[in-house]
C-alpha cells in the first residue's frame, strides 16, 4: 500500500489538521471530531449537518460554509462517525430553529444519526433526519436496506443549504432535502479498486480489461463486473439504469459526472461530453451541470453519474451563492 | 460468571483476528469491519475495571462500543452490550441463568435496532442461535451452556455464507454476496468464544 | 491501459467537447483547439495566453475566465500545442493592448510559443513572453535547458490575470507574472506513475515500495528513486529543497499542495498539515494557500509543494476575484 | 532525388517504429515521441503530392510539421525539413551536391533553434555526423552518400546511449540520463534509412 500518510491511525486527524490550517473560516475541532461554520451557531437558522466515513473528501467536510452546510463529523474511512461526533455537531450549530441531518442511507450510518438524534432530543434539540438514497445499481425491496446513499448528497446539501441560509423553516428545509434525493438518482462505475488505510490492500482485484458496474462510494465491489467499455459505453450504462428508474425525457436536469477520485479531470470532461450527448439524445435539457471529484472513494478509478430533475425552485436554489472549499460561486 | 474478564478476553481475540474480519468484510462489505470492532473493543477494555459490578462492565463496555466504533457494527453490539448490562442489573454475582436472560435482551436489542431476521446474513444468524442453544443447556451450567452457545454461533456464521444479504452493506451487492461469510457473524463467534473460554476457566 | 475514454486519438476533442458543453460561459472551439473566455477580445485590455500539453487538467483550461487567463490552448496528451493553435489563441483576445504568453520551460512548449508569436507580430499583435521555470529539483546551469515550469504557473497565471483584468500594461503584466516565477519554487513527488494514453503503458516502473522525488509534471521520473516514506518526511524532502533553493525563513508566503491527480484530497490535507508545520518551524508565516488538484500529471499519485514569497502587491493580486472553472472567489 | 518519395517513406517507417520511439521516450522522456512524430508525418505526407517541385515537397513537409506535432520535434523537424526544402529552392531536379546543401542547412536551422552541440544527447547527435558523412561521400553519387549518412546516424544515435543529456526533457533527469538512446536520434536515423532507401532504388 502506497499512500501519502503518516501512519494509518492518524490519517482522519491529520486531514482534520490540514482542513483546519488551509481553512482559517472553518472551526475544526480535533477532539470532537467535527467541522464547524465559524459563525455557528446563528439564532434563528435552521442548522444543517452531515457526515459519513471520510475518504469521500471533498465530501463533507469540504461543504461547510456560507450556503451549504454548518458542520460535518467525519468519521474514520468510511466508517460513519459515532454518535458523540454527530451530537457535538448538532449542540454546535443549533440556533434554536431545529437541525436537519442530511444521512446516507448505510445501516452504519442510519444507526448512529438515530442515536445522535435521540441524544440530541435530551438537550431539546429538534432534529429532522433526511435520508438519501439515490444508487440505482441497488434493487430496492422493503425486506432489505434499501438503496445507498451516493451523489445526491451534494444537490440534497447544496440546495437545503441555500433554503436554510435564506431562513427557510426546519420542515422546509428537511422537505427539500427530500425532494430532491425524491427527484434524484446516480449510477457509478470503478475501473479500479480502492485501498482502505488501515486494511493495507484493495478491497477487491479486478483485472486488465475488468470493470465493475453498479459501485457505491466505499471501495465495495459492484453489481456486475464486465469487460472493460469505452466512455460513451460506461455513460449509457449508467444513464439508462437511471432513466429506466426515473424517466428523464421532457425534464430539465442537473447532471455530475463525479470523479471517484482516480480519474483525470480530462477523462470526466471526456465523459461529459457523452452524458449530455445521451441526455440530449433522449429528450432531456440539461441546465446545471458539475464535473469534477466531490464525492470520491479514496483514489478509486471511475466516475458516478447523478441526475435531478429540477423545478424552478431548485434550480434558484441550486444557483444560490455557496462558499464553501469544495464548492463555490455567486459570492 | 467474570464479565470483566469475558470482555477483555473478546476484545484480545477481535484484535488477534481483526485482519481476517476485515478482509471478510473486503469480500462483501467496505472492508473496515476488524478495525471497527478493534478499535471499539480497545477503548472498551481501557474504559472497564475489574471491580465494576458485572452488568456494569457490559453497559460500560457498551456504551464505549457505541461512542468509539462508527459504522454498523458499533452500535449493533453496543445496543447488545448495553441491554445486556442492563438486565444484569446490579447483581454483584451472574449465574447461568442471568447470563440466560442477558444474551436474550442482547439479541433483542440488536434487531430491535437493526431490523434483521435470521437468514439475512448478518451477526443475528450467530447471535440467535448462539442464545437459543445458551438457554437450551442453561441448566448444566454455565461452562456448557456458554460451550454450546460457542458451537451455534459457529454454524450459524457458517451457515451465513451460502445466504444472500438482506441487510447491511453486503445486501448491496446482491446475489454477488453469496458465498462469502458474513463479518459480523464471524465476529459473533469471537464473543462466545471468549465467554466460553471465561466459563471454562471460572 | 483502464481509462474513461473512447479512443486513445481523440482524448483531448473528447475533453474539450466536455469543456464546451459544461462551461457555456466559455468559447471551446474544436476546429483551432482553443479555450476563449466568451467576453474575448476585450479593447484596451491585456490578453493573456497560456497553453501546454493536456493531461495537467484544470490547467490550463480550467483557469480560463474572470481575472485569470483569456485563453488556453490545449496540445496532446503531454504535447506541447502548435504554433498554429497558440496565434489562434493570441488572436482571439488581442484587444490592441499587446498579450502576454505564459509558457513552461519545456524546449517543445518555449519553440512552438517561439514560433507563434513569430507569426504574431507578423500580424502586429505585441506579444511578450514569460517563461515558468519553478522547479528546484533540476539542477538548472547554462548548458542546460534549465528548469521546468510547474506549480507556480499556477501562481502566475493568477496573479498576472488579476493585474490584466484591472487594467494593467503590457509590461506589467509580463513584470509581474516574471516576479511571480523568480519568488516561486516547487518540488515534486510521485507514489505511482502515469500512462499516456498514445503509449498504452505506465512511462516508469516503481515498485510497491519506492518513489520517485523531484519529478516534472509530465510522467517523466524524477531525480532519484528512494524508499516509500512518510507524508512529513515527503514533505520534508520538498520543502527542504525549496528552502534550500530560495530561503524561507521570515517570509510570508502563498504555498500550494498540489496533487498529481491519483492521490485522495484527504491526503492532500494531512500533507498539508506536514507542510504548514514545517514551514511554521522554518520561520515562514503561510498566508495564501492551495489545496488540491491545480496541475495534474493525468492519474498519477503523489504531490507537489509550491511556494511564493509575496509581497503585499502580490496578495491583493491574488485575492483579486477569479472566476473560472478551476478557480473561484470573490465574485 | 525524389524527396516525394523519400518523405513518404520517412512517414512509414515512423508509423513502423512510432512504439520504439514512444517507448525510448518513456525512459527518458514523456513518452510522446512516436505518437508526436508519427501524427505529423502522417499529416505531412497527406499534405504531399508527387508532382510538387523537390523543395516545395520539403518545405510543405516541414510546415505540416511545425503545425500539426507539437513537442520538441515538431517545431525542429519541422525546422529542418523547411530549411533543406528552402536551400533547394525551385529546382526540379536534385543531385547529389544540392542535398548535401540542404542537409547542411537543416544541421543549421535546428542547432539555430534548439542550441543544441554535438554530445548534449539530442538528435543533432545523429544528424550533424550524418551531413557530414553526407558530405564527405558526395562525391560518390546520391546513393552512396546517402548509405554514408545512414551509418554516420546509427552510430551518432548509439554513442547517445552513455551521454548525459544537456538539452530538452532529458536534461531534467540528469545522471539519470545516462545509458539510453535518445529518441530523436533514433527517428533521426529513421529520416536518413528512408533516404538511403529511396536514393538507392532510383
Ligand atoms: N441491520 C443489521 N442488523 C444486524 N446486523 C447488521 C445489520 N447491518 C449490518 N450488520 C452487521 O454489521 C456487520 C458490518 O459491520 P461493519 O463493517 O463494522 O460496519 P459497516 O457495514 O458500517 O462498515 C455486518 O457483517 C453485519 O453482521
Ligand atoms: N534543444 C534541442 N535541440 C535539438 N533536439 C532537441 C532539443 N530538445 C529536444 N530535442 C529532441 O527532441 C526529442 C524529443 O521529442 P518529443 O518527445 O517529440 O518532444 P518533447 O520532448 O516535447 O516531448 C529528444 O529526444 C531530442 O532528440
Ligand atoms: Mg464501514
Ligand atoms: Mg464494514
Ligand atoms: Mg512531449
Ligand atoms: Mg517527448
Amino acid at each position: 500500500m502506497k499512500k501519502l500518510i503518516d501512519a494509518v491511525d492518524d490519517v482522519v486527524l491529520d486531514a482534520m489538521r490540514g482542513m483546519a490550517a488551509a481553512h482559517p473560516s472553518l472551526r475544526v475541532d480535533l477532539e470532537q471530531r467535527v467541522i464547524v461554520r465559524s459563525d455557528a451557531p446563528r439564532t434563528g437558522k435552521v442548522g444543517l449537518v452531515s457526515g459519513g466515513g471520510s475518504g469521500h473528501e471533498p465530501l463533507h467536510g469540504g461543504f461547510v460554509g456560507y450556503g451549504m452546510l454548518d458542520a460535518a463529523c467525519p468519521g474514520e474511512v468510511f466508517t460513519s462517525p459515532v454518535p458523540d461526533q454527530i451530537l457535538a455537531a448538532t449542540t454546535a450549530v443549533s440556533g434554536g430553529a431545529g437541525v436537519v441531518h442530511i444521512v446516507k442511507n448505510y445501516t452504519g450510518d442510519v444507526l448512529n444519526f438515530q442515536m445522535a438524534a435521540e441524544l440530541a432530543e435530551d438537550e431539546d434539540i429538534e432534529v429532522v433526519p433526511v435520508v438519501i438514497d439515490d444508487d440505482v445499481a441497488v434493487q430496492d425491496s422493503t425486506f432489505t436496506a434499501g438503496r445507498r446513499g451516493t451523489g445526491a448528497t451534494v444537490f440534497a446539501e447544496k440546495i437545503a443549504g441555500a433554503l436554510a441560509e435564506s431562513g427557510g423553516a426546519l420542515a422546509d428545509v428537511a422537505g427539500v432535502a427530500k425532494e430532491v434525493n425524491e427527484r434524484s438518482r446516480s449510477f457509478g462505475v470503478a475501473l479500479t479498486a480502492c485501498t482502505v488505510p488501515a486494511a493495507g490492500r484493495p478491497t477487491f482485484e479486478l483485472g486488465e480489461d475488468e470493470i465493475e458496474l453498479g459501485i457505491g462510494i466505499h471501495g465495495e465491489p459492484g453489481r456486475e463486473r464486465v469487460r472493460l467499455r469505452t466512455a460513451t459505453e460506461i455513460v449509457d450504462a449508467a444513464l439508462s439504469a437511471i432513466d429506466e428508474d426515473m424517466p428523464l425525457s421532457g425534464s430539465e436536469v442537473l447532471v455530475m459526472v463525479n470523479g471517484m477520485g482516480g480519474t483525470p479531470l480530462m477523462e470526466l470532461y471526456g465523459a461529459y461530453a457523452a452524458a449530455e450527448k445521451w441526455l440530449a439524445g433522449h429528450g432531456a435539457t440539461v441546465s446545471r451541470r458539475l464535473v469534477g471529484n466531490y464525492v470520491t472513494s479514496l483514489e478509486m478509478a471511475g466516475c458516478m453519474i447523478s441526475v435531478c430533475r429540477l423545478t424552478p425552485r431548485l434550480t434558484e436554489l441550486w444557483d444560490a451563492p455557496v462558499e464553501t472549499p469544495g464548492l463555490r460561486w455567486g459570492r | 460468571m467474570d464479565t470483566y474478564a469475558w470482555m477483555v478476553r473478546f476484545a484480545e481475540l477481535v484484535s488477534a483476528d481483526a485482519e481476517r474480519l476485515t478482509r471478510l468484510d473486503s469480500a462483501i462489505g467496505d472492508g473496515d469491519h476488524g478495525s471497527n470492532l478493534d478499535r471499539g473493543m480497545r477503548a472498551a477494555a481501557e474504559a472497564l475495571s475489574a471491580d465494576l459490578p458485572p452488568g456494569k462492565v457490559l453497559m460500560t463496555a457498551g456504551r464505549t462500543l457505541v461512542s468509539k466504533t462508527g459504522g454498523a457494527s458499533g452500535p449493533l453490539y453496543g445496543t447488545a452490550l448495553r441491554r445486556a448490562g442492563k438486565a444484569l442489573g446490579d447483581a454483584s454475582e451472574v449465574g447461568a441463568a442471568e447470563l440466560g436472560a442477558a444474551l436474550r435482551a442482547a439479541l433483542e436489542g440488536v434487531q430491535e435496532l437493526g431490523k434483521a431476521e435470521e437468514g439475512d446474513k448478518t451477526m443475528v444468524d450467530a447471535l440467535a442461535p448462539a442464545v437459543t442453544a445458551y438457554e437450551a443447556a442453561a441448566g448444566e451450567g454455565l461452562a456448557t451452556a456458554a460451550r454450546a452457545a460457542l458451537d451455534a454461533a459457529e454454524k450459524g456464521a457458517e451457515a451465513t455464507v451460502p445466504l444472500q444479504a438482506r441487510k447491511g452493506r453486503a445486501s448491496y451487492l446482491g446475489p454477488r454476496s453469496v458465498g462469502h461469510q458474513d463479518p459480523g457473524a464471524a465476529s459473533t463467534v469471537l464473543l462466545f468464544r471468549a465467554l466460553a473460554e471465561t466459563a471454562a476457566s471460572s
